[in-house]
């Protein structure tokens, strides 16, 4: 079959500042995408321009060999196309559950605006997603919790969760690791990429920890100064000297970086 | 809690039938601002919709001379909300104390324009011809029960929809807003629109207590569009909290009925004890009436 | 009322509310009881200064008065006819729904047997329909619009004072009179209701009486505005060598401030319908030669007659202030309703409000205002003759002083019963009797 | 700012009563009145606005008590003049007293409510602020007929004695050019205030990021206590400077806030030169329909605001910063 997303020379520039430039990639479904790169490499503006959350000044995006370029992330999400935050973004005054729910609720929803009033929360499909998802990702114990007194790791896998629970084709997870210790990091992607497999998602993932790359991903992108310079398989991209030499040799001090940018 | 009330009715004097009407009429406009507020958003000029919904009906009715009390609340309830449309487009892009002036703005404009509009009596404004039920047209007592049961019947279906609102992904999609608007952004749904219904919806509400308010009064005027009443249905919302939908209603009656107590008893200080409720209220009971409501029921189920 | 008894009320009416369980007979009053009124004027917000206090304050003294029979005859038996008169006093402030909640309070909760009062022609009009459905006797005693019995014949409301037309055609004569230079004339008026019938008023009658004399600037400046600057230059810009105001209170003192800082009153002759509430507090500001008009013949225009000196005496004595018009109003309005109390009721036995209301149709007296006919509005609505003078402060005497009164019968500014004001100024004022 | 003048001026045709003999005098005339009428307005708005700008800039606090300040400073001045003109002092001295005991009204005013009742809600959603500040206002308004009475004060002595100008066929009342140079002389203080001194640092700080500010040590409470109690004594100066110019009685408060709300709004809320720029619009923007088209005086403030917060939502000096991921 097709790839599910593909990408043509894309550019992004702010005013003088060129963030992204000529990226070309294409990705076939069920793969998982590592992407790697040094802060300020166009890692994160790549992912904000499929999801719509950035118009790309040049260049193309088709998801499905449908073109999505400059379409609002609204309209994207609907597609199919979902993603989760460096910080995770969750709604902190409710429950697990219906942070989960409405998430499910929304999916399941028609896009008018008679949908959103037509359509009820806790409709029982909703429910039943929801409780399905929570279990996806084994933080069932936490259901009746409130996020904002949630671990940084389950607020992770909520977050990922939020955006699992529609049944996207591709999902894109900006640094899933970002803010959790080293320890809880493998444990987490554990829970995330068995999760995705299970739902046959097709995944992108920022990621800063090699090692987690190396062992989670099919293929890893490598991004610097705004484009790829890199793109095969985990070992192929990582053993690139110029990936060695501008990303993984500075990687710890970037990962020192990231934790505060996060 | 509707039902009961409407039950008690023949039993109450006429005095707190009337006042009751009111209170309820207002818990409309109230439920309203719950609406909003439940997704962080107050509006300081709710008396607009509260204002085009009253003149809609004593405008009706002195025009084309139709006085049947259903359809003209159902005229000031789409007329308010058909505003409400209209407004949204613009309201719907602005959050927190901007949003409060905005709708401020708007609903002072309306106020200015009739102030000028002498053939409606300018501030004196006008009376509304006393309405009938389906041809039957009660007087004194009657009126004042019939139009205290249209009342009730209203809010109940109001509360009733209102209800299920809060459980529709529009309605439920408040706090989430509150928390966090990108997020609900990419979930795939306009925040803009979401905001834009609640608008509507509020506007709805406002026209309906409007329409009845000018029925149960029997006389409308502009300062039914000024900044001070809409400050009132505020203070009633935070009085009443956006736990539940009864608080609206509770809130309402309390708030009429501390006032008029006041009026009763210190004429010259009843600002002084509305203020002092509004500020204990705040410091005290943070989640308002409703809070107190859920907690009993809460203790409630844990009893049986 | 004690303020225990009023406690328990609110307890049983609480209790009423939510268990439903409180018979309306609870708060029937007792056979014997006093008369019972409501009072109701401003006694908070910017009306009340002006209008709502000297209001309030004439019914304390009057109906002090009245129970212990003080006062002169005809209205020297004690109370009316004999029973003594309690007051309830309470605010007209709020909306419209506050005004009826609150009419309907004193009816249905406290069971007053009449309603004396109302300021704000809103407050009238919101009221009218709400009294004649409960069928409870209410007098209105300074509200002006003349609406009120033009829009429908009413049974059980009345007005003693007269309505706003009057003083505004008076007002014409009176500038015309005294004026004759004049051949172009300005207004500054608020932009509410009042202040819109007063200027149209002015104008019509102007249009009547001098046709080619033109209007200048009109000026509809915000109600309790308070900052005139912009007007007040405009004026200046203007010709006119008259202007008409029917500012009340705070506006007029404050708009009296900023035109004498810049002179407006040397350049033109100022109008004011409603003055003679002001002058006691403006004294030496207020420019002689302005033009006073006191919403009949009251205060200093009024007609140096028994009951008015008497009126003047008891209410300077309690409040060292001479009353101004809304205490003479309130005065007039009292008397009234107990000349129709009185006439109603046959051997003692308390007259119903049918009864009360029959009397006071078309009824007739002298009050300290001055001859009052209820004749027009079917009888529910008084004339009475009125008075325009020309303002001195008398620097002997410090005190003010209003000279050179004209005073204008009620048939020769007020409509024939049955015609509507803003016709018959519209029509050409046919069948005022002046002379 | 001209363009939301734009229905003023466009309305020049539909003048009334120019006389055609003069009109290009007249025309001259009007426009100069227009302009001195603009500035004593907006001098007026400015002073009763700045205090309610500075205290959201810093507190992010829409302070509807704002009115009772101006009341309680017109009402303390009002007092001041009676005491005064009892007393047989020198005329200048008078003005100073008046303004003196006016802030001083307002000084025990903001200690009161600051450290009373605010302190309580700190940290609240900033509605439920604006509501606390509503109760009070209530609460204040039936203060002020407990101390002062229900009737109306008179304080016009300074304004008379100060007497008037003619230039040309214009009378300007001295008062008001007084006014003038107030407005300009607190513009003026509140920039060098807030650019040269520590105080005034610490405000801008605070304004830009509460956060920081308090990592950085910044005693924010204290700030918050200053800045509440600099900007009732501005409210109460407001007050003050106007008792000559009105009748001082109950109510007064209540149209203030509104006309305050509105300059604020228009020129962004917390912006200091922002309500200067929202004064002068409003100011002449009012004079010019006073002059030209009287029957829309009353919509002129909340037109240009709602035309304002339509272009700009908020206001003209306030960018809104854009959320990140």
């Amino acid at each position: 079959m097709s790839d599910i997303l593909a990408v043509r020379d894309l550019e992004k520039t702010f005013g003088s500042l060129v963030a992204a430039r000529d990226i070309t990639v294409s990705v076939p479904a069920e793969q998982a995408v590592g992407v790697i790169g040094a802060n300020g490499a166009g890692k994160t503006t790549f992912i904000n321009m499929i999801t719509g959350h950035l118009t790309p000044t040049k260049g193309s995006i088709w998801f499905e060999d449908k073109e999505i370029t400059g379409k609002p992330s609204r309209e994207i999400t609907r597609l199919g196309i979902s993603r989760s935050f460096q910080v995770a973004q969750i709604f902190p005054s409710l429950t697990v559950f219906e942070n989960m729910c409405i998430a499910a609720a929304i999916a399941r929803r028609s896009g008018s605006v008679w949908g959103n009033i037509a359509t009820p929360v806790h409709s029982p499909d909703a429910i039943t997603e929801a409780d399905a998802t929570i279990e996806l990702f084994q933080i069932g114990r936490y259901s009746e919790t409130p996020a904002n007194a949630l671990p940084q790791g389950v607020r992770k896998l909520l977050d990922i969760g939020m955006a699992v629970v529609g049944w996207p084709r591709l999902l894109l997870l900006d640094e899933p690791t970002s803010g959790i210790s080293i320890e809880e990091k493998f444990d987490l992607m554990n829970v995330v990429m068995s999760a995705l497999k299970t739902r046959k998602i097709t995944v992108l993932f920022v990621e800063h920890d090699m090692e987690i790359v190396a062992r989670f991903a099919d293929r890893v992108l490598a991004f610097y100064d705004g484009t790829v310079i890199a793109d095969g398989t985990p070992t192929e991209t990582l053993d690139n000297p110029k990936v060695q030499e501008l990303i993984s040799g500075v990687r710890l001090k970037t990962a020192a970086g990231s934790a505060g940018h996060a | 809690m509707f039902l009961f009330a409407a039950a008690a009715a023949p039993l109450l004097p006429d005095w707190v039938v009337s006042l009751v009407t009111i209170a309820f009429a207002n818990g409309l406009v109230v439920l309203g601002l719950v609406v909003l507020w439940r997704a962080g958003l107050v509006s300081f000029g709710q008396a607009l919709y509260y204002c085009i919904g009253a003149y809609a009906v004593a405008l009706t009715a002195r025009w084309t001379g139709f006085t049947d009390a259903f359809a003209l609340v159902v005229i000031g309830g789409v007329a308010a909300g058909l505003v409400a449309v209209l407004i949204g487009f613009l309201l719907a892009r602005y959050r927190e104390i901007f949003f409060a002036m905005l709708s401020l703005a708007l609903s002072m404009i309306l106020y200015g324009v009739l102030v000028k509009t002498e053939s409606l009596g300018s501030t004196d404004g006008f009376s509304v011809a006393t309405p009938t039920f389906f041809g039957y047209a009660p007087h004194r007592e009657a009126l004042g029960l019939a139009l205290y049961w249209l009342t009730l019947g209203v809010d109940a279906i109001g509360a009733v929809l209102i209800g299920v609102y809060f459980r529709s992904v529009a309605g439920a999609l408040a706090a989430p807003i509150r928390d966090n608007e990108i997020r609900v952004e990419f979930l795939g749904v306009s925040v803009t629109s979401i905001i834009h219904t609640k608008v509507v919806v509020a506007g709805i509400l406002g026209g309906l207590g409007g329409a009845l308010a000018a029925l149960a009064i029997g006389h409308v005027d502009p300062n039914m569009a000024y900044w001070t009443t809409s400050g009132g249905f505020v203070f009633v919302t935070i009085l009443a909290g956006a736990g539940s939908v009864a608080a609206a209603f509770v809130g309402s009656l309390v708030f009429e009925g501390v006032r008029s107590f006041a009026f009763d008893v210190m004429p010259q200080l009843w600002q002084m004890t509305l203020g002092s409720v509004l500020l204990l209220t705040i410091l005290f009971l943070p989640d308002g009436l409703g809070s107190v409501v859920a907690r009993l029921k809460r203790r409630g189920e844990a009893k049986s | 009322m004690s303020h225990r008894k009023t406690l328990t009320r609110w307890v049983l009416a609480g209790l009423a509310v939510t268990a439903a369980a409180v018979p309306a007979q609870a708060q029937q009053p007792p056979a014997a009881a006093p008369i019972k009124l409501g009072i109701v004027s401003f006694l908070t917000g910017p009306a009340a200064s002006p209008f709502g206090i000297p209001g309030r304050n004439g019914a304390e003294i009057v109906i002090e008065a009245l129970n212990t029979g003080k006062a002169p005859a005809p209205f020297n038996t004690v109370g009316f006819g004999g029973t003594k008169i309690e007051a309830k006093y309470v605010d007209e402030t709020g909306s419209a729904a506050n005004v009826v909640t609150e009419f309907r309070n004193l009816v249905q909760r406290d069971q007053v047997d009449a309603v004396v009062g109302y300021i704000s022609s809103g407050s009238c009009l919101a009221v009218t329909p709400v009294a004649e459905e409960l069928k409870v006797l209410t007098v209105f005693y300074d509200c002006g619009t003349p609406r009120i019995f033009e829009e429908k014949p009413r049974n059980y409301v009345f007005r003693v004072s007269p309505h706003a037309t009057m003083d505004n055609v008076a007002a014409a004569r009176y500038l015309l009179a005294k004026k004759k230079g004049v051949t172009s004339y300005s207004g500054i008026n608020q932009n509410y209701a009042w202040g819109q019938d007063s200027w149209r008023d002015f104008v019509g009658a102007m249009k009547v009486l001098a046709p080619n004399v033109t209007s200048d600037k009109v000026l509809f400046p915000k109600l309790f505005a308070g900052e005139y600057g912009a007007e007040v230059s405009t004026l200046l810009t203007s010709k006119s060598q008259a202007l008409h105001t029917s500012f009340f209170d705070g506006d007029l003192e404050g708009f009296v401030y900023q035109e004498q800082a810049r002179g407006l009153d040397k350049r033109m002759t100022i109008i004011m319908t409603t003055g003679e509430a002001a002058i006691w507090r403006l004294r030496d500001k207020l420019a002689d030669g302005t033009i006073i008009g006191g919403r009949g013949a009251n205060g200093p225009l009024a007609r140096d007659t028994e009951i008015n000196r008497w009126f003047q005496k008891i209410y300077t004595d309690r409040y060292n202030l001479p009353p101004t018009y809304p205490a003479y109003q309130m005065a007039q309005s009292l008397f009234g309703l107990k000349l129709a109390y009185e006439k109603a009721a046959k051997a003692g036995a308390k007259p119903t409000a049918d009864e009360i209301a029959t009397a006071f149709k078309g009824i007739e007296f002298d009050g300290p205002a001055g001859h009052v006919k209820m004749a027009i509005g079917d009888g529910h609505q008084g004339i009475t003759e009125t008075a325009y003078g020309t303002y001195r402060f008398n620097k002997q005497k410090k005190e003010p002083e209003i000279v050179d009164i004209v005073r204008f019968p009620a048939e020769c500014v007020n409509p024939p019963a049955g015609i509507d004001a803003d016709k018959w100024i519209a029509e050409g004022m046919k069948g005022a009797k002046c002379n | 700012m001209k363009r939301h003048c734009g229905g003023g001026a466009a309305n020049r045709g539909l003048t009334p009563a120019v006389p055609p003999s003069n009109s290009s005098g007249f025309a001259v005339l009007t426009a100069s009145a227009i302009l001195t009428d603009g500035l004593v307005y907006a001098a007026y708005l400015f002073i009763v606005a700045i205090g309610l700008t500075l205290i959201f800039g810093v507190m992010k606090i829409l302070n509807v008590a704002h009115g009772s300040f101006y009341a309680f400073g017109a009402y303390g001045a009002a007092t001041a003049v009676g005491i005064y003109t009892n007393g047989d002092w020198p005329a200048a001295a008078g003005f100073l007293f008046m303004i003196l005991m006016g802030m001083a009204v307002g000084l025990v005013l903001g200690i009161i409510l600051e450290r009373g009742i605010l302190r309580l809600v700190y940290g609240k959603d900033e509605v439920i602020i604006v509501l606390v500040t509503y109760a009070v206002f209530l609460i204040l308004e039936d203060v002020i007929v407990l101390i002062w009475g229900p009737q109306s004060y008179a304080a016009y002595q300074p304004m008379v004695s100060a007497g008037n100008t003619e230039i040309g066929e214009l009378v300007l009342s001295n008062y008001d050019i007084v006014l003038v140079a107030i407005a300009a002389l607190l513009a003026g203080l509140a920039y060098w205030a807030l650019k040269f001194t520590r105080y005034g640092r610490l405000l801008t700080t605070v304004i830009f990021d509460r956060e920081t500010a308090a990592a950085f040590g910044v005693n924010v409470t204290l700030v918050y206590t200053a800045t509440f109690i600099i900007g009732a004594m501005l409210g109460a100066l407001g007050g003050a400077v106007m008792a000559p110019k009105i009748a001082v009685t109950l109510g007064i408060g209540v149209e203030v806030i509104v006309l305050a709300f509105a300059v604020v709004a228009i020129g962004g809320m917390g912006s200091i030169e922002g309500a200067l720029v929202g004064a002068l619009i409003v100011g002449i923007c009012r004079a010019a329909a006073v002059h030209l088209v009287p029957q829309i005086e009353l919509f002129v403030i909340y037109g240009v605001m709602a035309l304002v917060l339509v272009v700009r939502p908020y206001g003209l000096f306030v960018r809104a910063q854009p959320r990140k991921i």
